[in-house]
């Protein structure tokens, strides 16, 4: 912007434009009332001024008539606004199939960033411009919210779960990252900046970071270490169900609930699992809460994602 | 009514305000109900608190209940169920003027609410001994969710028996004046009032009861 | 408000009545009704609630503004009831995290 | 002394004299006084850290407080001025000394019950602003958990107990008004001839009784998470922290009603005054009261557009929204036709009705572009939000309260107040009041979030321009409190009836005597028969003010 004087938001995802379009009608909406109750109310207050102390005004009691006009037309009106804002919402929450992934993690007071290729950074997020991204989001500590003005785009961080935003990047530049959510001493200080790049400039800014491997292979290397392979065989020849398509699938659990297995689903399983155990086994499988940090949550997650249902569908083993 | 002024000599217990002993006391019976209506709002927060968690962790639910000494609930509840039939014989008596039975059953009220009392203190004092009141020192091994079970045990009975507690004090407040005569056919609204109260709380343990002792333990 | 003085026979039948609900409960809790425990339980809580409110507390005669007024404290607690589980219970139909 | 003043018994105010006599007063009419005090000194308090917010706002780099000073000072703010000053403000002062009156009582139901909610409040507030001593409270009046719960190093558990014990002061309000409007109404009034004031308090009592408690409750689990180790919302215990914003919502959103409905009310004596006519719609704005309380429970979601519930559970509390907008949108449609063919007198209150539509407007339509889900998901958060409730709550509901003051002072002082100076501060104040909270709507807009202590640099001027906003703001707020302590002690006397308005309050003399009525009256007209009012005698010149004036 060359004015000194910003008055309105740089406008640089796919959903911005559509942000700003309601806006500007429900603005439009409220200056016409704003302006005509403020209008009619001056005007009478002129043109009906006392002529005399102690007059009164004429003897209008109301009219049904009216009363259900102004009802019936604001009604419309803020129905509409519900429609559209509802739509525009499912747009904003629904991330496109074909989104890459990154994960954030906001902890008092600093996003961390973890790129699927494994590059990391802090406070800053790299981005390609006209690519959908995803990303999910978790925290440490207490509630964070992350915000890009630029894109429109907030969603709160919560301990405990995960939660997921996306967008996609239209303009080259660099746009704020904020905290929304209040969360202590330096929550202004909780900022930082998205920078969205051509797709190739992304791709070298991303060879050129120093990686210790994939989401996905210290996904998998957690998955060793943390002995889940123990139970978790590819077959299902563990003491757990094979992991291989879970996501996405609806999983029948033992109390007669059908569970669609997102990534908070997954989360669960590994934080809490016996707060929903999988039909046909036990609930044998320990918690991780307090072993594993959110980071390695991610990238668990992001492995268990990858994992293939068995190519042949294993026989089930009677013991 | 010509202008609502207290037609012959205004009854002793007639506050200035109100024209009639009637009006008073439908007053402060609606008063009482109005309060009944906060109080079931306060302890909905914790309900729905319990009723969140309880969908969440159906397992540990059922766990923690097991924890629980269901006989020792179930006492209390007839010993709740039993003061409360006191209390309600106690407005009767007052109704009618009876001192006697006023006495009696304001007596039986408050021993029976102190009887609630004891039982839950040595409920509580197991609790304790078992490591199972949240904090540092809940027993580790337990599942998740449970700690939230007792956080919630705690505070619904721990909110229940203050309320226990400030029944008691009222209902002794009440006793005293019934054995000063303060009551007679014409006004008894504080008794009437100060039962309504003991009958809320005894309805509130009637749904903890189950849902905190009994749910799931069919399971075992 | 009606002055007329209930018995204690009737006093007496709720008391009993209530004790007989107690046992019943205590009693069904132990069998495996699967997915009908809760609401058993429930609806017996409910009807020994209610019948303290309506005998013990004089509802049944009492004007219908108590009676509103004692109703509405349980219809509130219902708004608050269903409106947040409609989020509890329909969190992760999308199978998007935490939308 | 002039014959309007011959006949005066002795008022409220005088008999029985001193401190004690105050203090355990039983009089609805001194404990309103007691209320007023107090909230004048809260809102003083809350003023003092809105100033130094702004002071520091001024740059963008946070220099003249520290960041924990400047959280700790929003945060009392916030909860100074809604469960301290705006809460109580109308209802416990206004309500408590007109709805009896209005009603022909001699006193509220419970008198002592009465007093007792003023001791509660004092307490629970004194006890609240003890953390100023104790180590302060940066949680934001919110209160959100876990942050409040486990992350705060302030003294939350000590608020958490004040706000708790403060909520029984508004239950009891409430319950008293409840109780009282029904069963203490004056033969002849029935509910349809009681002002609609009276109308908007009883809606406000229900949120009072209904939605209080749970709040009560949602404090006390915080509390009780810091101070006994227990855990309800904790996450790492498998808590859920969305769970504590149901709560708090549950309550806090129907309590934004508790902020307006009573300055509703105001806004419908007024309105009708000024015109000198009946009011238009009357059992419409007197059942859009109710449908707001009650339809107001249902909606507290739209607070947690973006805190990770169900994008259903969103769409539900989002339509909602979008209907509880409509009684509003009722209530000032039937304002505005009142005035129509209306003999607008121009005193004092007129400005304060305009200056309350003006602002309530913007404040009310703003909200509807937080409850447009896909909008909300930007404007969460940031200043858009700050500025559309300081447009409702402070250009609504305290114009309002100021409005109802200024209507109403004659009447409980029994005094006159400068005309022309309440003109000026009327003006005052609705400047800059919008110089103060207009540009805060771009800053939003364009992403500046709330609760910061620094900013980034190209948000300064708009920053600026609301310090200056609020300095002129501040500056009116001043001039009022000195013109009316002015008129206590100089103030030409007022006569009973100074704005010729209809209703029982202004057939007794200013001030009214201790039990309001020598015998309850019978009510035989609908409220607001300007028909057969009398003239205001303000506008009279022979007025005896000038005579009293000694
Ligand atoms: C007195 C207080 C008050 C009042 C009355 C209101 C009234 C309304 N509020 Fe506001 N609100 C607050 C105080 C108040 N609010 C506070 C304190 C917060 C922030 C809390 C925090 O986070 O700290 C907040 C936050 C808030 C949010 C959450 C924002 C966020 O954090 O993301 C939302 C979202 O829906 C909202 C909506 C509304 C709506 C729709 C109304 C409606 O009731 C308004 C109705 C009025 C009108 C609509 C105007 C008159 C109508 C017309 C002239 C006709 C035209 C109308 C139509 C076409 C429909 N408010
Ligand atoms: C009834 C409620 C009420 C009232 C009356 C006010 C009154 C004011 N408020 Fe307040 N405000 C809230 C309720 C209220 N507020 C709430 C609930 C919050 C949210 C808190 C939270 O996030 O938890 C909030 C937050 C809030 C913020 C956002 C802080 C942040 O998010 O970082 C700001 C910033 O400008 C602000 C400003 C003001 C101003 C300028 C006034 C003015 O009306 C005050 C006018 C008075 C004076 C200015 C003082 C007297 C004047 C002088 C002594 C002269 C000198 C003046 C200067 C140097 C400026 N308020
Ligand atoms: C002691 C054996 C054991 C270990 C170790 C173990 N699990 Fe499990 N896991 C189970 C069992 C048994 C189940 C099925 C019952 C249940 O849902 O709790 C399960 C279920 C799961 C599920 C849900 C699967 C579905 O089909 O819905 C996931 C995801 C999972 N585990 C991941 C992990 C991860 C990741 C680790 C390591 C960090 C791990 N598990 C370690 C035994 C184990
Ligand atoms: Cu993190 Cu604010
Ligand atoms: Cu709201």
């Amino acid at each position: 912007m060359s004015s000194s004087l910003p008055l309105f938001p740089l406008s640089a995802s796919t959903v911005s434009g559509e942000v700003d379009t309601l806006f500007f009608f429900i603005l439009g909406v409220s200056a016409f009332f704003a302006i005509l109750v403020s209008a009619l109310m001056l005007y009478f207050t002129f043109k009906y001024r006392s002529k005399k102390a102690g007059d009164a005004g004429a003897d209008i009691h109301g009219s049904l008539t009216l009363e259900l006009i102004w009802t019936g037309i604001p009604f419309i009106l803020a129905m509409v606004m519900f429609v559209w804002g509802a739509q525009l919402f499912f747009t904003m929450a629904k991330p496109p199939a074909d989104a890459m992934d990154i994960f954030v993690v906001g902890k008092q007071w600093m996003w961390k960033v973890q790129h699927p290729e494994g590059v990391r950074e802090i406070n800053e997020m790299h981005v390609p411009i006209n690519r959908p991204v995803r990303l999910t989001l978790g925290s440490e500590d207490v509630i964070h919210d992350f915000f890009i003005p630029a894109f429109r785009v907030k969603m709160d961080v919560v301990p405990g779960r995960l939660t997921t935003m996306w967008f996609t990047a239209t303009t080259v530049g660099e746009y704020h990252i904020f905290c929304g959510q209040y969360c202590g001493t330096r929550h202004s200080g909780m900022i930082g900046t998205v920078v969205a790049m051509m797709p190739d400039d992304y791709e070298a800014w991303l060879a050129g970071g120093r990686t210790t491997g994939s989401a996905v292979q210290n996904g998998e290397r957690l998955f060793t270490d943390l002995s889940c392979i123990t139970c978790h065989k590819a077959d299902s020849s563990g003491r757990g169900p094979t992991l291989g398509g879970v996501f996405g699938s609806t999983v029948q659990l033992n109390d007669g609930r059908r569970i669609l297995a997102d990534e908070n689903y997954l989360r669960e399983s590994i934080m809490t699992p016996q707060a929903k155990v999988v039909q046909g086994f036990q609930p044998i499988m320990p918690t991780f809460q307090g072993l594993v940090s959110e980071e390695n949550l991610m990238q668990l997650i992001a492995y268990v994602k990858t994992l293939k249902p068995a190519e042949t569908a294993p026989v089930p083993v009677k013991k | 009514m010509s202008n609502a002024a207290p037609t012959a000599k205004p009854h002793p217990k007639l506050q200035p305000h109100f024209h009639s002993m009637e009006q008073q006391l439908e007053a402060s019976t609606l008063g009482m109900w109005v309060f009944l209506v906060t109080e079931v709002m306060f302890f909905g927060g914790m309900f729905m608190a319990y009723l969140v968690y309880r969908n969440m962790y159906p397992h540990a639910w059922v766990e923690a209940s097991h924890e629980l000494n269901w006989q020792l609930g179930g006492l209390n509840t007839m010993v709740l169920i039993m003061s409360s039939l006191t209390m309600a014989l106690a407005v009767r008596a007052a109704m009618l003027g009876q001192k006697r039975g006023q006495l009696v059953n304001l007596s039986l009220t408050i021993l029976l609410g102190c009887v609630f009392l004891v039982v839950k203190f040595f409920e509580y004092k197991a609790k304790f001994e078992h490591h199972l009141v949240p904090g540092p020192h809940f027993d580790p091994t337990l599942e998740q969710g449970m700690q939230i079970f007792f956080s919630l045990y705690f505070m619904l009975t721990g909110v229940h028996a203050a309320h226990m507690i400030i029944g008691i004090v009222m209902m002794t407040i009440i006793l005293t004046m019934a054995a000063r005569d303060s009551f007679n056919a014409e006004y008894y609204t504080p008794v009437e009032v100060a039962g309504l109260y003991w009958h809320f709380v005894d309805i509130v343990w009637i749904f903890l009861f189950p849902l905190l002792y009994l749910l799931g333990r069919h399971g075992a | 408000m009606s002055h007329q003085v209930p018995s204690i026979r009737m006093y007496v039948s709720v008391f009993l009545a209530l004790l007989l609900f107690t046992a019943t409960t205590v009693w069904v809790a132990g069998l495996d009704l699967g997915a009908l425990n809760t609401p058993v339980a429930l609806g017996i809580a409910i009807t020994k609630g209610s019948l303290v409110i309506l005998f013990f507390m004089g509802v049944r005669h009492n004007t219908p503004l108590t009676k509103t007024v004692a109703i509405s404290g349980f219809l509130w607690l219902l708004i608050l009831f269903s409106l947040g589980m409609n989020d509890y219970l329909t969190r992760g139909w999308l199978g998007i995290a935490g939308r | 002394m002039n014959d309007a003043t011959v006949h005066q018994e002795p008022s409220y105010l005088g008999a029985p004299y001193g401190l004690a006599a105050w203090l355990l007063t039983k009089d609805h009419k001194r404990i309103a006084i007691l209320y007023l005090i107090s909230i004048t000194i809260f809102f003083a308090i809350g003023a003092g850290f809105a100033a130094t917010i702004r002071a520091e706002l001024v740059t963008p780099q946070g220099d003249l407080v520290t960041a924990d000073l400047y959280n700790k000072l929003f945060t009392l703010h916030g909860v100074v001025m809604i469960f301290f000053f705006l809460i109580p403000s109308i209802p416990a002062v206004l309500g408590n000394f007109f709805i009896p009156i209005m009603i022909g009582a001699k006193d509220l139901a419970f008198p002592r019950i009465n007093l007792l909610s003023w001791y509660i409040y004092v307490i629970g507030a004194v006890i609240t602003l003890s953390v100023v001593i104790s180590g302060g409270l940066d949680t934001g009046w919110t209160f959100y958990a876990p942050f409040s719960s486990i992350s705060s190093n302030t003294d939350v558990t000590t608020a958490a107990v004040g706000v708790f014990i403060t909520g029984f002061s508004s239950i009891l309000t409430g319950f008293n008004f409840i109780v009282t409007v029904h069963r203490m109404r004056a033969p002849g009034m029935t509910w349809f001839r009681l002002p609609l004031f009276v109308w908007a308090n009883y809606a406000t009592s229900l949120i009072f009784i209904l939605g209080t408690p749970v709040v009560a409750i949602t404090v006390l689990l915080v509390a009780a998470e810091r101070g006994l180790h227990l855990g309800i919302f904790d996450p790492r215990i498998g808590g859920d922290p969305v769970l504590f914003q149901h709560l708090f919502w549950f309550y806090s959103h129907p309590a934004v009603y508790i902020m307006i409905l009573p300055g509703m009310g105001v806004i419908s004596e007024l309105v009708a005054n000024v015109s000198r006519k009946q009011i238009f719609g009357y059992s419409f704005v007197a059942f859009s009261s109710i449908a707001i309380a009650i339809i107001g429970f249902l909606v507290w979601g739209h607070h947690m557009f973006v805190s990770s519930q169900s994008i259903y559970a969103g769409l539900v509390f989002s339509i909602i929204t979008m209907l509880v907008a409509v009684p509003s949108a009722v209530k000032t449609f039937n304002w505005t036709a009142t005035m129509y063919r209306g003999s607008i007198t121009w005193d004092s209150p007129l400005f304060w009705v305009l200056g309350f539509m003006g602002l309530f407007l913007v404040g009310g339509l703003t909200g509807l572009f937080l409850g447009t889900m896909g909008l909300d998901v930007h404007l969460h958060d940031t200043y858009f939000v700050v500025a559309h409730f300081h447009y409702i709550m402070v250009g609504g509901g305290v114009t309002a309260f100021l409005g109802g003051l200024h209507f109403y002072w004659p009447k409980m002082t029994g005094r006159m107040y400068s005309e022309p100076l309440a003109k000026v501060s009327a003006m005052l104040v609705f400047f800059g009041f919008n110089l103060t909270f207009f540009p805060q709507f771009i800053l939003g807009y364009m992403g500046m979030p709330r609760r910061y202590h620094a900013y980034p640099p190209e948000f300064q001027v708009l920053n600026v321009m609301s310090t200056g906003g609020a300095m002129v703001l501040g500056t009116g707020y001043f001039l009022i409190l000195i013109y009316l302590l002015y008129s206590l002690f100089k103030g030409p006397k007022a006569p009973a009836n100074p704005w010729g308005a209809t209703g029982l309050e202004w057939q007794l003399q200013s001030p009214p005597i201790t039990h309001n009525f020598h015998e309850i009256p019978v009510v035989t007209e609908e409220a607001y028969d300007y028909l057969h009012a009398p003239a205001p005698q303000l506008a009279i010149p022979a007025s005896p003010r000038e005579v009293t004036h000694e």
